[in-house]
């Protein structure tokens, strides 16, 4: 029994955003974007058959401001809400509203949004059906000695975790009983902030892991199947930065056990819709499940690259009642990586770099995908994650998907903010990484004393502003730039560059 | 023919452009960059026989640049002044600044505290990430200006502090 | 018994150029460009590693002459020459010097080329091989009665074509005895230009046929495979303009036997590298071997789409002497378009457009894939074939590669030149298109009489002039355009437009 | 505000520019046309309620517009004559010209020839095509200024007719 929806209201911004209205227009359905005063300007605003102004920059006053979305699309018509990641993603009241409003939410019921969003709760239901899971704390606490207690009992290194966390904030690695009471205080602040709820855990931390992550979709008819792993090793402050698939790290016969293992914990949790559910796997191939991500995920690309399904569309035809009974026999064909465009400055720490984009321009061809929030003349401000774009490759070997990357990374022009291509480029290029030892602690343990380069493009880098000078376009761009660079400044989570874990 | 100089990090460049129909030539005495446009502030550039896809963009008395994913900023000695006031704080190491706007989260010093070089002395959050000022120097704390949850700019010193010797 | 190749010279320009080179850089090779006076500023000249100016502007002294080609390439230490499409790919003559100069042509020998290339006695080959043929004359003649008489046997319509041909030149459909002089002469004439042979025979004219042709790839350790199906049959002048995969008109039973009879004309041929079978399908599900083209084709894109296979990469591995064994259980998934992006004039006959490139910009996200030769500032002349790019894009099903395909050319901004993006637009729309039926006189039957919708579209129109006046930047383009546009003109083939078939 | 006359097919439009700060008004009487820019020379444009995604650039007078793949080129009135001799030889049915530079390779018709409109005069080849050009009026053949295999241009005639009464 199928609703055909027509209109659907994406309650993001930025690439995700774009990435939805584009599976809109390519299923014939209407989009609408909503945006706050930041994004006047943004490419999703002017994307969208329509758009709606929904308040100031901050995003409790905008994108987290759950009734807002709802006016929004009650006031457009609009029959169906995606709310892409982050922001109100994994947000059960949105799903609740939705449902009362006779709104379809595009994702997972709110029950299972609560059981799976809830670290805590979701390990024992994880735990009681079998699913590996790393030692630890079962829940919050207020008092700290709990939390000292634990991490004695399961041995440093420890790991704090927001209970509603995601995306690297809440999170820190603790070396030593001493270190625990900041890091709580930290991650708890972290958590308050960017999920409005402060409750952290802690378990014991595993050295030398891979990430690694089955993509899953499950339908309203009773199947669940997953579209293979994604291996997100490569992190920088807890998040990931490239991704790809498959996995250096799989057998065939690994991934046919924890696939069946993922797919397990979506059936548990009565999940529907696209999810993630993420693993950490140990070097003597022991995996323990770390938790099912309800959402669509920053890296899905790489899925729909080797899989050539579309799971946008997907779960926009799930939320329409329809079947996936035609993915039972999907493959993993070629190997695909991404690499995450911040604004953000690798040669500095990965600190925030803000400003406007004076030039833009992607690369094409071939095995190559560009998802982006971004064009020129974008301001990039303080007010949101930095993610700008996410280029993505594919090739018939993990070894030519590294070399068009590359390529592609430099054909990517951006200026006007940093970005951390060059970074990348380096981990591309990097003998551990072609040898496929990437473990979590890769950026810490391999990129911590990378050459400066600098002097030897200085020719080259004199020249092109010697003809940009001469070509009487002098100032051929814009206004507004304001990307002063930090002096006496480090950033928290780059205290432990890279030393842990998870999405 | 053209001559024009750049500062690079501190040294001093000149530059000598020559433009033929379709490409440039620029020369740092016996060293020839060639660049041929691709587009838009595209060029496809050689130098000693290795070609690399660049980008160059001006703006405010600044030339941003890419090169095969090496990122540059470089100031045009003509427009020196333009930046005015930015350009970090480098030199006074007395004073704490946010190096972007934001809002301080957590003050981990008090009037009067000795701090260490390095020591943590307040926690900005932009970008949705926490991010930890760092002391540059020993001394002691002589004012602090902003309280726990006020915005701050990149202008006005958070800290202020009195060098030891 | 392999040998890895280090540099390949591309012996070609614009976007088949660029796409080996991109091949090239994936697979950790040196390219070389070679470039015409005409080509002094083209995109493959500048992206290549190194670049060899070959000669004037005319293709017959520069990338027509195959000892430039071979200097250029002893002159650079190439190992090896990609001919791309076109040009010389199809002649057995560079092969030969190839071999001569131990140089590997990475293509088929030139055995193969030679047999292929005549229509004549590779229709005598396939018959004996089994292959079903369209009746008709078996080779060129000098005597015009010939042709009237075996007009008159086959009956009319009737169909020149020149033996040596490709791409629509050398083709003409005659409809009664009257027409033949004048068609054989304009035929042997363009074949002359084009080929430099003029030998032109003249078979049976296939009405309401299909153009489907197979994707094939053979190694020198015996193994011949086919890559699924292409339906070409959208055609303007005779020449493929919107190619999809897989075809409407395909079962599984009838993918399999035409399948099989690709891979027996391939190998009938002793051919090795990538190829193509091509077949006319009628109504009634018969179908006829038309000709085989031994070199990449301008369509292969949507072959890789749906299959994962980069056929540019196979290329230079088979000519390496790698086996193509791994590719043996490819599938094909979701579904495949390509709109060729011509300069040429879509509201008026096709008629080609010169000028220069005033703005370019590609559209990008899932699913799409832009292989382009121009760039800003690129002078489309009157020298070459005027392809500028392909758009290609890849979803789970046709209806949705239908939708995403018309907002992609939406996105793909092209100015100062004309494009045919409106025309392919009103194709995609149109109920015949979605509903399949797809044959080769499309064009002619559905598309003569588009609604003139301009005025619909002036205050649209009127108002980005005067923002783009009132911006200040009023003459924000350069140099050199001379799109002077036509009146009493129009072009030979026209006036059959789209009445038939082939390439 | 600025108000902007241009020619549309013959017809004179006049739009009314307004630029708030991130998007454009464009007024034609009570029709409404918004822009809002998405990089260069992008817009997002709205009628209506329907939304386009249109470019528009500038050169020589004129401005080159794709609205939804519909291409047009509109002239800036007040660079009327910068085109200068171009634009097509639509008036002149006695004259036969080449709309693109290209070569003869058959000429169809020889002095004194009665010709009927539409009849095939001469062949061109340009762009790897053959081009056959016809006669727009009835007439008789006067001259015939190139030969076959000559390069011609579009500004000499290769062919000219003394047209029926």
């Amino acid at each position: 029994m199928s609703k055909n929806i027509q209109k659907i209201l994406i309650a993001n911004r930025s690439e995700i955003a774009v990435r939805v209205i584009n599976a809109c227009q390519a299923m014939g359905i209407k989009s609408v974007a909503v945006y706050s005063d930041a994004d006047e300007n943004a490419k999703h605003k002017m994307l969208a058959d329509e758009a709606v102004h929904i308040g100031e920059a901050t995003p409790q006053k905008s994108y987290l401001d759950i009734e807002k979305i709802i006016n929004a699309a009650k006031e457009t018509n609009a029959d169906a809400i995606h709310p892409g990641y982050g922001f109100l993603a994994e947000n059960r009241l949105l799903a609740e509203r939705c449902l009362e409003e006779n709104i379809i939410f595009i994702g997972p019921s709110s029950d299972a949004i609560n059981l799976l969003g809830n670290k805590v709760e979701s390990r024992i239901i994880m735990a009681d059906a079998g699913i590996p899971l790393i030692p630890g704390m079962k829940k919050s606490e207020t008092d700290i000695e709990v939390y000292k207690k634990a991490a004695d009992d399961c041995g440093y290194p420890v790991m704090v975790k927001a209970a509603a966390g995601g995306g690297g904030k809440g999170m820190r690695v603790v070396h030593t009983a001493e270190e625990i009471k900041d890091a709580v205080e930290a991650a708890k602040r972290e958590a308050k902030n960017a999920f409005n709820d402060d409750r952290v855990y802690l378990e014991k931390y595993i050295v030398n892991p891979r990430h690694i992550e089955f993509q899953i979709l499950a339908d309203t008819h009773g199947n669940t199947i997953h579209l293979f792993e994604r291996e997100c090793s490569i992190q920088r402050r807890h998040q990931k930065i490239i991704e790809e698939t498959p996995s250096v790290a799989m057998t065939d016969e690994l991934r046919t056990r924890m696939g069946a293992d993922a797919v397990r914990v979506a059936q548990a949790a009565d999940y529907v819709s696209a999810g993630t559910v993420e693993f950490l796997l140990d070097e003597s191939g022991h995996y323990y499940f770390l938790e099912m991500n309800t959402r669509i995920q920053v890296e899905h690309p790489i899925t729909e690259m080797v899989t050539s399904v579309d799971l946008v569309i997907e779960q926009i035809k799930i939320a329409q009642g329809e079947s996936i009974e035609h993915l039972k026999n999907i493959r993993q064909s070629g190997h695909a990586i991404e690499c995450r465009i911040y604004a953000e400055d690798g040669e500095n720490n990965f600190m925030p770099s803000i400003g406007q984009i004076l030039h833009y321009s992607e690369p094409s061809g071939p095995g190559v995908r560009v998802d982006s929030g971004v064009q020129k003349g974008t301001d990039v401000t303080i007010d949101y994650d930095p993610i700008m774009a996410k280029l993505v490759v594919h090739a018939p070997s993990r070894e030519i998907a590294i070399s068009k990357m590359i390529q592609a990374l430099h054909q990517f022009k951006i200026l006007g903010v940093k970005t951390s291509k060059k970074f990348m480029v380096d981990i591309l290029l990097h003998d551990k990484f072609i040898s496929g030892e990437t473990y979590t602690d890769f950026i810490e343990k391999y990129m911590s004393d990378r050459k400066d380069l600098a002097d030897e493009y200085k020719e080259l880098a004199v020249a092109l502003a010697a003809v940009s000078a001469s070509s009487g376009t002098a100032s051929n761009s814009s206004t507004q730039t304001s990307d002063k660079i930090a002096t006496p400044w480090q950033l928290l989570g780059a205290i432990q560059i890279g030393d842990s874990i998870h999405e | 023919m053209n001559n024009l100089d750049f500062d690079f990090n501190g040294e001093t460049l000149t530059a000598q452009v020559a433009k033929s129909q379709n490409s440039f030539t620029v020369s740092f005495g016996d060293k020839e960059v060639q660049l041929e446009p691709l587009g838009d502030n595209l060029y496809a550039v050689s130098l000693n026989g290795t070609k690399y896809q660049a980008a160059v963009v001006a703006s405010q008395g600044k030339y941003f640049v890419d090169i095969d994913s090496m990122l540059f900023e470089i100031s045009d000695p003509q427009a020196e002044t333009v930046a005015g006031g930015s350009g970090g704080h480098g030199g006074e190491k007395d004073k704490i600044f946010a190096p972007m706007p934001g809002k301080i989260v957590k003050l981990m010093v008090a009037g009067g505290d000795v701090v260490k070089e390095k020591q943590a002395m307040v926690i900005v959050e932009a970008m949705k990430m926490e991010n930890q000022v760092l002391a540059m120097a020993n001394g002691k704390v002589k004012a602090i200006n902003f309280g726990e949850g006020d915005q701050v700019d990149t202008e006005t010193p958070i800290i202020e502090l009195e060098l030891d010797e």
